[in-house]
């Protein structure tokens, strides 16, 4: 679903990512660790098409990403830690609006089916600067998820969802795994993250140092051989 | 000078002036790297004093 | 590979383009001052002309290289590319406020005030140097390579400006006044033609000089810079 | 799907002005405010100003289009939604042109409160069977400051000090649409009409929206290409 090689992104002479391999099949689930600027968000950016890399070749669902982003665009969820929405529109016409963008045909049922299942069906018709951090987060969540994403990309996605919106996140993970579909987690709680995530991959100074499996490795067990890596 | 002789004059002036500040300029820049590469070159020839000082002190032991 | 190149490349093309800018420069300055005939209608003050119109066509150039500089860099995101267009811009500024103080003088012994609204090139030229002047705030106020992609939309932009800015102005001058003043090289004496085809090619070919010198000095600083760091890691 | 996209970041801009009414309700109060400092800037007591009427109309117009167009990105840049627009499937190209369709809607809204106006403040005559003409260059050059305004307000958006940048960038730029907009309100307001000089300012808005329709084709894609 994912194949970076040699990936590198600097912002000016500071290679923020320098160098990265990454592959990811379906239905695989990454946590994605490492310090404060280890290079995770840039890496999560440039999977993300936000960012172009400056060498390096990377192909996301099937897209080299060079000549086809706006292909591979359709396919990407993307959980920032803002929610990526307008504060001064309500939580329906933000989904329309990206139901729009992403062109998707079932669009209102679809938007009822998800503000149902992220539990804001009651507040719909509310702009969102009415709601609290978590309710806004679990908006974007229904964001990520409108369009039936192949690939999950969550940046620090336990940082502000509030206890129900983390229990759905979990419950996605659970399920994409069952899906075929992929997931990158970029965390700081590692422990948090590894009962969902199949493998670990510790970034530092822009590099992966670490890339292994956790498949049914405890939790406290993960957090530990992170902190030998990192 | 007559008929305005003078101001042809510092038109002129004014060319030559503008595009010759701006040679000295470019001038000056490279001076500058040529510099930075002198600075550069006594800081390998220091290192590499070093390292030779090092290496006898090693064949010393 | 050896250690950084110890040669910069472009040495000797900017060497070739200086002496050649030099040559003509001097040539055609001799020219116009001792040869070239003496205008009928303007007297000594036409002599302006030859450099003046010579050094407005040789920035309009410098603006067209960075356009194109500019187009190739959204293609190639490379900085080479924004070091051509930078320079040129550059070179083309300095061209572009030559033309206006110039045409200011002119405007003083022609019509003994240093600013005429109604002259369309100075006008103009007065736009370009604006237009311009912001493409240097522009890039000191963004980095890396949002900076040589701002920089290079920009120099399209503010190429496409250009030709409108010019029109413009006369669209509005034919209107309000009939045209003060135009020297077309068509109703030229033959001579005064030849001296300003030599006066063209002396600043089209001092715009390449400084442009060579300009990128050999960023090639020498890039180079150092390359050097500077593989030192350090070392 | 374009023109879907198209029309959704349309509404969208168009939901959110309705909703905050921040935009349009100060670009019309800033540019009656530059009406009246221009009036006394002139210094005038002649309650006659139809010799100066295009420059102060245009002249307000185009620092009201800077203003509009430096709070053309204000919501995505404030509340961070960039990022979602730019991760959607979205071509640049369609966003940056449903941002030139809001800033046309907003610069006409400001027009028809601005023009009339203009008549009742400054000209003293016939002035009120101008004003169709007026209105179709004043279309014209809508299309003009959209079109170059967007390019020049997504160049300025993640620049330092990107409120000074903005004016420095598009002014410059502005000053052909001044000069035409001036030159055809001047061709028809007061007495006699030149039709002849005001079809001439036309064609040159006109070909002025053509190339910066060109430039906006070729650049809006590289805008956003981080």
């Amino acid at each position: 679903m994912v194949t970076a090689r040699g990936l590198v992104h600097a912002y000016g002479e500071r290679r923020a990512v320098d160098g990265v391999d990454l592959a990811l099949a379906p239905g695989e689930r990454v946590a994605l660790a490492g310090a404060n600027g280890a290079g995770k968000s840039t890496l999560l950016r440039l999977v993300a098409t936000l960012l172009r890399a400056q060498s390096g070749t990377l192909e996301v669902l099937g897209e080299e990403i060079a000549d086809g982003a706006r292909a591979a665009r359709a396919g990407i969820g993307y959980l920032a830690h803002d929610p990526l929405v307008y504060l001064d529109l309500t939580a329906r016409q933000n989904l329309e609006l990206y139901g729009d963008l992403y062109g998707i045909d079932d669009r209102d049922a679809r938007i009822d089916d998800l503000l149902d299942h992220v539990g804001l069906l009651g507040r719909s018709e509310d702009t969102v600067r009415t709601f609290s951090r978590g309710m806004a987060q679990r908006l974007a969540l229904a964001r990520m998820l409108l369009h039936r994403p192949r690939l999950l990309l969550l940046d620090e996605p336990h940082a502000s969802l509030d206890a129900r919106g983390a229990a759905l996140l979990d419950g996605e993970l659970e399920a994409a795994r069952a899906d075929g579909r992929a997931a990158i987690i970029v965390t700081h709680e590692v422990e948090r993250v590894a009962r969902v995530a199949d493998r670990l991959v510790v970034m530092r100074a822009g590099r992966v140092v670490c890339d292994e499996s956790t498949d049914g490795r405890d939790p406290m067990a993960v957090r530990r051989r992170y902190e030998e890596v990192a | 000078m007559s008929g305005g002789a003078q101001y042809v004059v510092a038109a002129y002036a004014v060319i030559w002036f503008l595009v010759l500040a701006y040679v000295v300029m470019l001038g000056a820049r490279t001076a500058r790297v040529g510099r930075q590469v002198e600075a550069m070159m006594r800081m390998l020839d220091r290192r590499d004093a070093e390292r030779s000082d090092s290496e006898t002190a090693e064949d010393r032991t | 590979m050896t250690d950084g190149p110890a040669r910069v490349p472009g040495q000797r093309a900017a060497a070739i383009w200086g002496v050649l800018a030099t040559v003509l420069v001097v040539v055609s300055s001799i020219g116009v001052f001792l040869v070239a005939p003496e205008d009928a209608d303007q007297g000594i003050i036409q002599r302006i002309f030859y450099f003046h119109v010579a050094i407005a066509i040789a920035s309009l150039v410098a603006f067209a290289v960075a356009c194109v500089a500019g187009i190739l860099q959204l293609r190639t995101r490379d900085e080479r590319w924004d070091d051509v267009g930078e320079a040129s811009i550059r070179i083309g500024l300095l061209f572009s406020v030559l033309v206006v103080i110039t045409g200011s003088i002119w405007a003083k012994a022609s019509w003994g005030t240093w600013w005429v609204w109604t002259d369309p090139r100075l006008v103009t030229y007065l736009i370009v140097v604006l237009i311009y002047a912001a493409y240097f705030v522009l890039r000191s106020s963004v980095e890396d390579d949002r900076r040589m992609r701002y920089s290079a939309i920009y120099a399209i932009a503010g190429f496409a400006s250009v030709p409108l800015s010019f029109y413009s102005v006369r669209v509005a001058e034919s209107f309000v006044h009939p045209v003060v003043f135009t020297s077309s090289g068509a109703n030229m004496p033959g001579s005064m033609l030849w001296w300003f085809v030599v006066s063209q090619a002396a600043m089209i070919c001092l715009f390449v000089a400084l442009l060579e010198l300009d990128l050999l000095g960023r090639r020498s600083e890039r180079a150092l810079r390359r050097l500077a760091m593989r030192l350090e890691s070392a | 799907m374009r023109r879907r996209q198209l029309m959704a970041l349309v509404r969208k801009d168009l939901r959110l002005e309705l909703r905050t009414r921040e935009t349009i309700v100060a670009m019309v109060l800033f540019a009656i405010v530059m009406l009246v400092i221009l009036q006394f800037g002139f210094g005038t007591r002649d309650d006659d100003l139809t010799r100066f009427v295009g420059g102060l109309m245009w002249v307000t117009l185009a620092f009201t289009a800077v203003l509009g167009v430096g709070r053309s990105y204000v919501a995505e840049r404030e509340q961070h939604v960039l990022d979602g627009l730019l991760a959607s499937p979205v071509p640049r190209t369609v966003m940056l042109g449903a941002k030139a369709i809001a800033i046309f809607l907003y610069m006409t809204a400001v027009e028809v409160v601005v023009i009339p106006l203009v008549g009742v403040f400054f000209v003293k005559g016939s002035y009120w069977d101008a004003i169709g003409w007026i209105a179709i260059a004043a279309l014209l050059a809508n299309a003009c400051i959209a079109l170059s305004g967007t390019l020049f307000s997504g160049l300025a958006l993640f620049t330092r000090a990107r409120d000074l940048i903005l004016p420095v960038l598009f002014l410059p730029a502005l000053v052909p649409v001044v000069v035409a907009g001036a030159g055809a309100t001047h061709a028809v307001v007061g007495g006699s009409p030149d039709m002849s000089e005001w079809r001439g300012y036309c064609l040159f808005l006109l070909a002025y929206a053509i190339l910066f329709a060109l430039v906006s084709i070729a650049t809006y894609d590289a805008v956003f290409d981080d």
